[in-house]
């Protein structure tokens, strides 16, 4: 690791076997996490990881704010799939305070989730490219991905953050010529996107991602992961379809679950691309069945907010990197008493140790990236010292001593 | 892929000449929530933007005011939302590059 | 005119001309990504701005040996470049200098290796056993490639007479006959490997070990690695063009030797034979793990020069 | 010969950028500044991925209680002259994560910063401009 001064510590060399720090600052992945890998030779032998880099305590955060402010707050708990977290948690809210949003806002949200999931796996095709060092395909992807971007603005007014979610609703309406220009990216989108699959299975591209990195149907079963990476490995989950919310239920018949058997990288890759031509074909139905009407309640939001009683939900959606989990607790004064988030990346992390065992050097970060790990999220739980190894779980009442104006 | 990367040697690049070239950038929607703009006289003093800030941005001030701290702002427009009198609104500008923190505070 | 002066003219006109085409290298690299790039003098903003930076000299280290190899690397490299190009320029030549080019491009890589691996990081030492392996396999065919040349048409290493033989010719060395075209197809084909960039920048590969050997350098020794780069490979495309593909031969009977003209018409075959063998291969594929690079290697370019050897050992 | 070398800073500012606990939308538009719309290059910058190789320090995120020896760590190792950018909101003052007991940030309490790029996140073109600008008034 380039960044440590007291590497010596770190590098023992013992019969021919080098550990690497992979990270927390390493190129090749965007956030900081840390593997540390024993190879010997090329070959891998072992592999340790160390989370909680990012922590920031949002978790405990949101339990000292009101409803509004932890909205917008949970939206950063993550600048990938920000929808997803924001639905998932105003969904809970929405089932506590028994406000029931219009079909038009469902179908908003429906809309900009699946724009999203678009946005994020091809977001993660252009870093699998850069992994395997195909600068070129990184670059022709994350231009493609600008269309997406370019939506996501004229119609939220932010790139990353939509901050479409509202109590009861979404905060923007979707006009005729915004529709229309939807209509003629997802077409523009579908071509980019066949391209994309045609190089992905070319020769160069092939051989570096196939075989890689298998996560078998058993053991994947075993390990519960989600998202993408189950599906990969065969096991046929989706939140949307399972347990459908938002507009979903009336989609039904517009996407079908992609799945692989095959369970190594090649068929993450796969079933992210295939994904993202279902994720068109549902964006054009929600255009062709967009329904009338409003899309938010009349009252503000600070009165919703105190109407919402003392309750507890749970929530589920399909998050691009599978299934997100929110647990709210409200105190019926228009704040929360405890929110527990469980978030896609969490779950498929287990995984990736036995993805790694026996690959070489050059196949890690192109493993890793498969799951497509955003940590953002998932440096949540425990909080680990480096030095002594030891894990400990911060007090509640610790963090609960929340100073808002630090 | 060397059919279109040799295809796109002798087409003009993609880049938006922002900052080489005085005015190109890549257009900004209108619904784009930039900088925000407060209009100090149509505010009542209601203190609703400050409830809903999650940023902590927004603090009262002498005369039944607000005052914004741009710097902590993540431009979530909740409260030009809530505002009943319109006072603040979200212009495009989304360039906020500053040396000096103190200088991003509106009145 | 004497050799150590016009070794001494062509040092700096070598530099200035291998940064320029490294700035063109990444200047049309960016437009086949549809991008406008850096300007084509971005080498030289970057060689200034490094040498003014502090240096940092990790503690783990082998303080001189990190800190002469770069040198080191650089003025062999640079060397070996000025020799090629007084080549062209001055008709200088020594006995065998074909071979004393290549096997100071190899010592500029050796020397990397040698400072990089110094400095006591994981990464490095991954680097240098990886541009270990990655030299072996390219060098040999490249050698092979060149002694062929040698067996072939002139009984000599020499550039000038291979220069001369072509003009005599009326060819480029490459279409004479067909042991020569083996012999320029294995090297041709071991360029992107020697210029150690994308699908063959194994021993660098930035997301898998954060540029290998270079990682510990900062400031003044990386520029030098950069001036060593740049040079090594402007003399590999430089050697290709005069001995492979002397283009002046084309066009004149008993082309002039070393007038301007035959100089200008080198230097764009070697910007054509970057642009293909190096530019091209970096922008549309990916990287290769080191295995598969080590077989492409032992089994095409390899296969290419032995028999370019055998055949021209008989004379073909 | 100062203006040469000042020039020289200015065209080339190479760019390491670290995470202290963003949400990712702030790194991913540093990356899509890199990319053929934005195309940072342009300008000379290059995304280096040792801290050694760099002028200019990207901070992204609010500096979270275990980023924070890594950031000053990667702050020392990079050689004079640099600069530092605060990108996004969260490096600039810490909001929306200030008051938890996690967040040790902004940045500007930990390292000195030159420039702050405010938005959550700001755009590419924001992102450019405000190195852009870090540069020319510190290497000038
Ligand atoms: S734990 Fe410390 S030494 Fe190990 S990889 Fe992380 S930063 Fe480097
Ligand atoms: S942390 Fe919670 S969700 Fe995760 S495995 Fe344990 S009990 Fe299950
Ligand atoms: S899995 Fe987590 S970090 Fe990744 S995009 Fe979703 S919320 Fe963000
Ligand atoms: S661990 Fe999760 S909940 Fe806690 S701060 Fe990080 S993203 Fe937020
Ligand atoms: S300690 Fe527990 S409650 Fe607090 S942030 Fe971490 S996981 Fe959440
Ligand atoms: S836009 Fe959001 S963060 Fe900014 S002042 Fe308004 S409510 Fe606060
Ligand atoms: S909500 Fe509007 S009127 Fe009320 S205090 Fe804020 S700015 Fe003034
Ligand atoms: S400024 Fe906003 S978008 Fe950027 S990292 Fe912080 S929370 Fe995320």
């Amino acid at each position: 690791m380039v960044v440590e001064r007291n590497v010596e510590k770190e590098v023992e060399v013992e019969y021919a076997r080098l550990r690497i720090p992979f990270g927390p600052v390493h190129p090749a992945l965007k956030e900081p996490v840390s593997l540390r890998v024993s190879v010997r030779g090329e070959e891998v032998i072992d592999v340790d990881m160390v989370l909680g880099h990012v922590h920031r305590g949002i978790e405990a955060l949101a339990e000292g704010r009101n409803l509004i402010q932890t909205l917008y707050l949970i939206e950063r708990i993550c600048g990938i799939c920000s929808h997803s977290h924001t639905t998932c948690f105003i969904q809970a809210l929405e089932e506590i305070g028994g406000i029931a949003p219009s079909e038009r806002a469902l179908y908003l949200r429906t809309l900009i989730f699946e724009m999203e999931r678009i946005h994020s796996h091809l977001l993660l095709l252009g870093v699998m490219a850069y992994e395997i060092g195909f600068d070129t395909l990184f670059m022709f992807i994350w231009h493609v991905r600008e269309k997406i971007l370019d939506l996501f603005e004229k119609i939220t007014g932010n790139r990353i953050h939509h901050a479409m979610n509202t109590i009861g609703g979404v905060r923007w309406n979707l006009t005729p010529q915004i529709a229309s220009e939807i209509n003629s990216c997802m077409k523009e989108m579908e071509k980019a996107v066949k391209y994309v699959r045609d190089i992905f299975t070319d020769g160069t591209v092939e051989k570096r991602i196939c075989g890689l990195g298998v996560l078998d149907y058993s053991e994947a079963l075993k390990l519960c992961v989600v998202g993408p990476t189950a599906r990969g490995s065969g096991v046929d989950i989706d939140v949307r379809r399972d347990h459908p919310y938002a507009a979903y239920n009336d989609l039904k018949g517009n996407f079908s679950v992609i799945t692989r058997r095959d369970g190594d990288v090649h068929a993450r890759i796969e079933v992210r691309v295939l994904e993202i031509f279902e994720s068109i074909n549902i964006i054009r139905a929600i255009l062709e069945k967009l329904p009338e009407g409003p899309i938010r309640p009349e009252e503000n939001v600070l009165r919703l907010m105190r109407r919402i009683p003392e309750g507890e939900a749970v929530s589920l959606v399909e998050a691009p990197r599978g299934e997100l989990f929110y647990f709210v607790k409200t105190d019926g004064k228009g704040g929360l008493r405890r929110l527990k988030v469980r978030t896609p990346t969490f779950s498929n992390l287990i995984g990736l140790k036995s993805m790694l065992l026996g690959c070489e050097i050059a196949d890690i970060p192109v493993i890793v990236a498969s799951i497509d790990p955003c940590l953002s999220c998932t440096n949540r739980v425990t909080i680990v010292d480096q030095r002594s190894g030891e894990s400990k779980v911060v007090s509640l009442d610790a963090l609960r001593r929340v100073v808002r104006e630090k | 892929m060397l059919y279109e990367t040799l295809r796109s040697l002798f087409r003009r690049p993609v880049t938006v000449e922002y900052i080489t070239k005085p005015g190109r950038m890549v257009p900004v929607p209108e619904r784009f929530r930039g900088k925000l703009t407060y209009d100090r006289d149509a505010c009542i003093g209601c203190m609703l933007c400050v409830r809903v800030c999650p940023g902590g941005v927004i603090t009262s001030a002498e005369e039944r005011k607000v005052a914004f701290n741009i710097s902590r702002c993540i431009l979530c427009g909740q409260c030009a939302e809530i505002c009943p009198k319109g006072a603040i609104k979200m212009s495009t500008q989304f360039e906020i590059v500053t040396f000096d923190k103190n200088g991003l505070i509106v009145k | 005119m004497n050799a150590a002066i016009a070794l001494i003219i062509s040092f700096p006109a070598v530099l200035l001309i291998s940064l320029l085409f490294e700035g063109i290298d990444r200047k049309l690299h960016a437009r086949m990504q549809k991008r406008i790039g850096p300007p084509v003098i971005q080498p030289f903003y970057d060689l200034i701005k490094l040498f003014n930076k502090g240096r940092v000299i990790p503690l783990t280290a082998s303080v001189r040996v990190f800190e002469i190899m770069p040198m080191i690397a650089a003025a062999v490299s640079l060397l070996g470049a000025s020799i090629l190009l007084s080549g062209i320029l001055f008709g200088l030549s020594m006995i065998g200098d074909l071979i004393v080019v290549m096997y100071l491009l190899a010592m500029s890589s050796i020397a990397l290796m040698v400072g990089g691996s110094a400095s006591g990081n994981p990464y490095s030492a991954i680097g240098f056993s990886r541009k270990m392996s990655m030299m072996i396999a390219y060098e040999v065919p490249m050698f092979i490639a060149v002694i062929s040349v040698a067996f072939g048409s002139t009984p000599s290493l020499a550039i000038d007479r291979i220069i001369k033989f072509q003009a005599n010719l009326g060819l480029p060395l490459a279409a004479s006959r067909p042991s020569m075209s083996l012999a320029a197809a294995a090297f041709l084909l071991c360029m992107p490997a020697a210029s150690s960039a994308i699908p063959f920048d194994i021993p660098e590969a930035k997301t898998e070990i954060i540029y290998g050997l270079l990682v510990e350098y900062c400031g003044p020794y990386l520029a030098l690695a950069k001036i060593a780069k740049a040079a090594s490979n402007f003399a590999l495309t430089l050697l290709a063009s005069i001995v492979f593909l002397y283009i002046p031969s084309l066009l004149w009977e008993n082309a002039p030797l070393n007038s301007g003209i035959s100089l200008s018409l080198c230097l764009t075959t070697a910007l054509l034979i970057m642009f293909t063998t190096m530019t091209v291969p970096r922008t549309i594929l990916a990287r290769l793990k080191i295995g598969q690079a080590l077989k492409f290697y032992w089994m095409v370019p390899l296969t290419l020069s032995l028999s370019s050897i055998i055949l021209s050992a008989a004379g073909l | 010969m100062f203006r040469i070398v000042s020039r020289g800073r200015i065209k080339s500012p190479w760019i390491f950028h670290l995470n202290t606990g963003s949400c990712n939308g702030c790194d991913i538009e540093i990356v899509a500044a890199f990319t053929p719309r934005y195309d940072l290059e342009r300008f000379g910058c290059l995304l280096v991925g040792s801290p050694r190789h760099a002028d200019v320090l990207l901070v992204t995120g609010p500096v979270t209680r275990q980023m924070l020896p890594r950031l000053i760590r990667v702050y020392e190792q990079i050689p004079e002259p640099k600069v530092v950018v605060a990108v996004g909101t969260c490096a600039s003052s810490g909001s929306p994560f200030l008051g938890s007991e996690m967040v040790e940030g902004p940045v500007d309490r930990i390292i000195p910063v030159d420039t702050y790029i405010v938005g959550c996140p700001p755009r590419p073109e924001a992102i450019a401009s405000g190195i852009i600008t870090a540069v020319m008034s510190k290497f000038r």
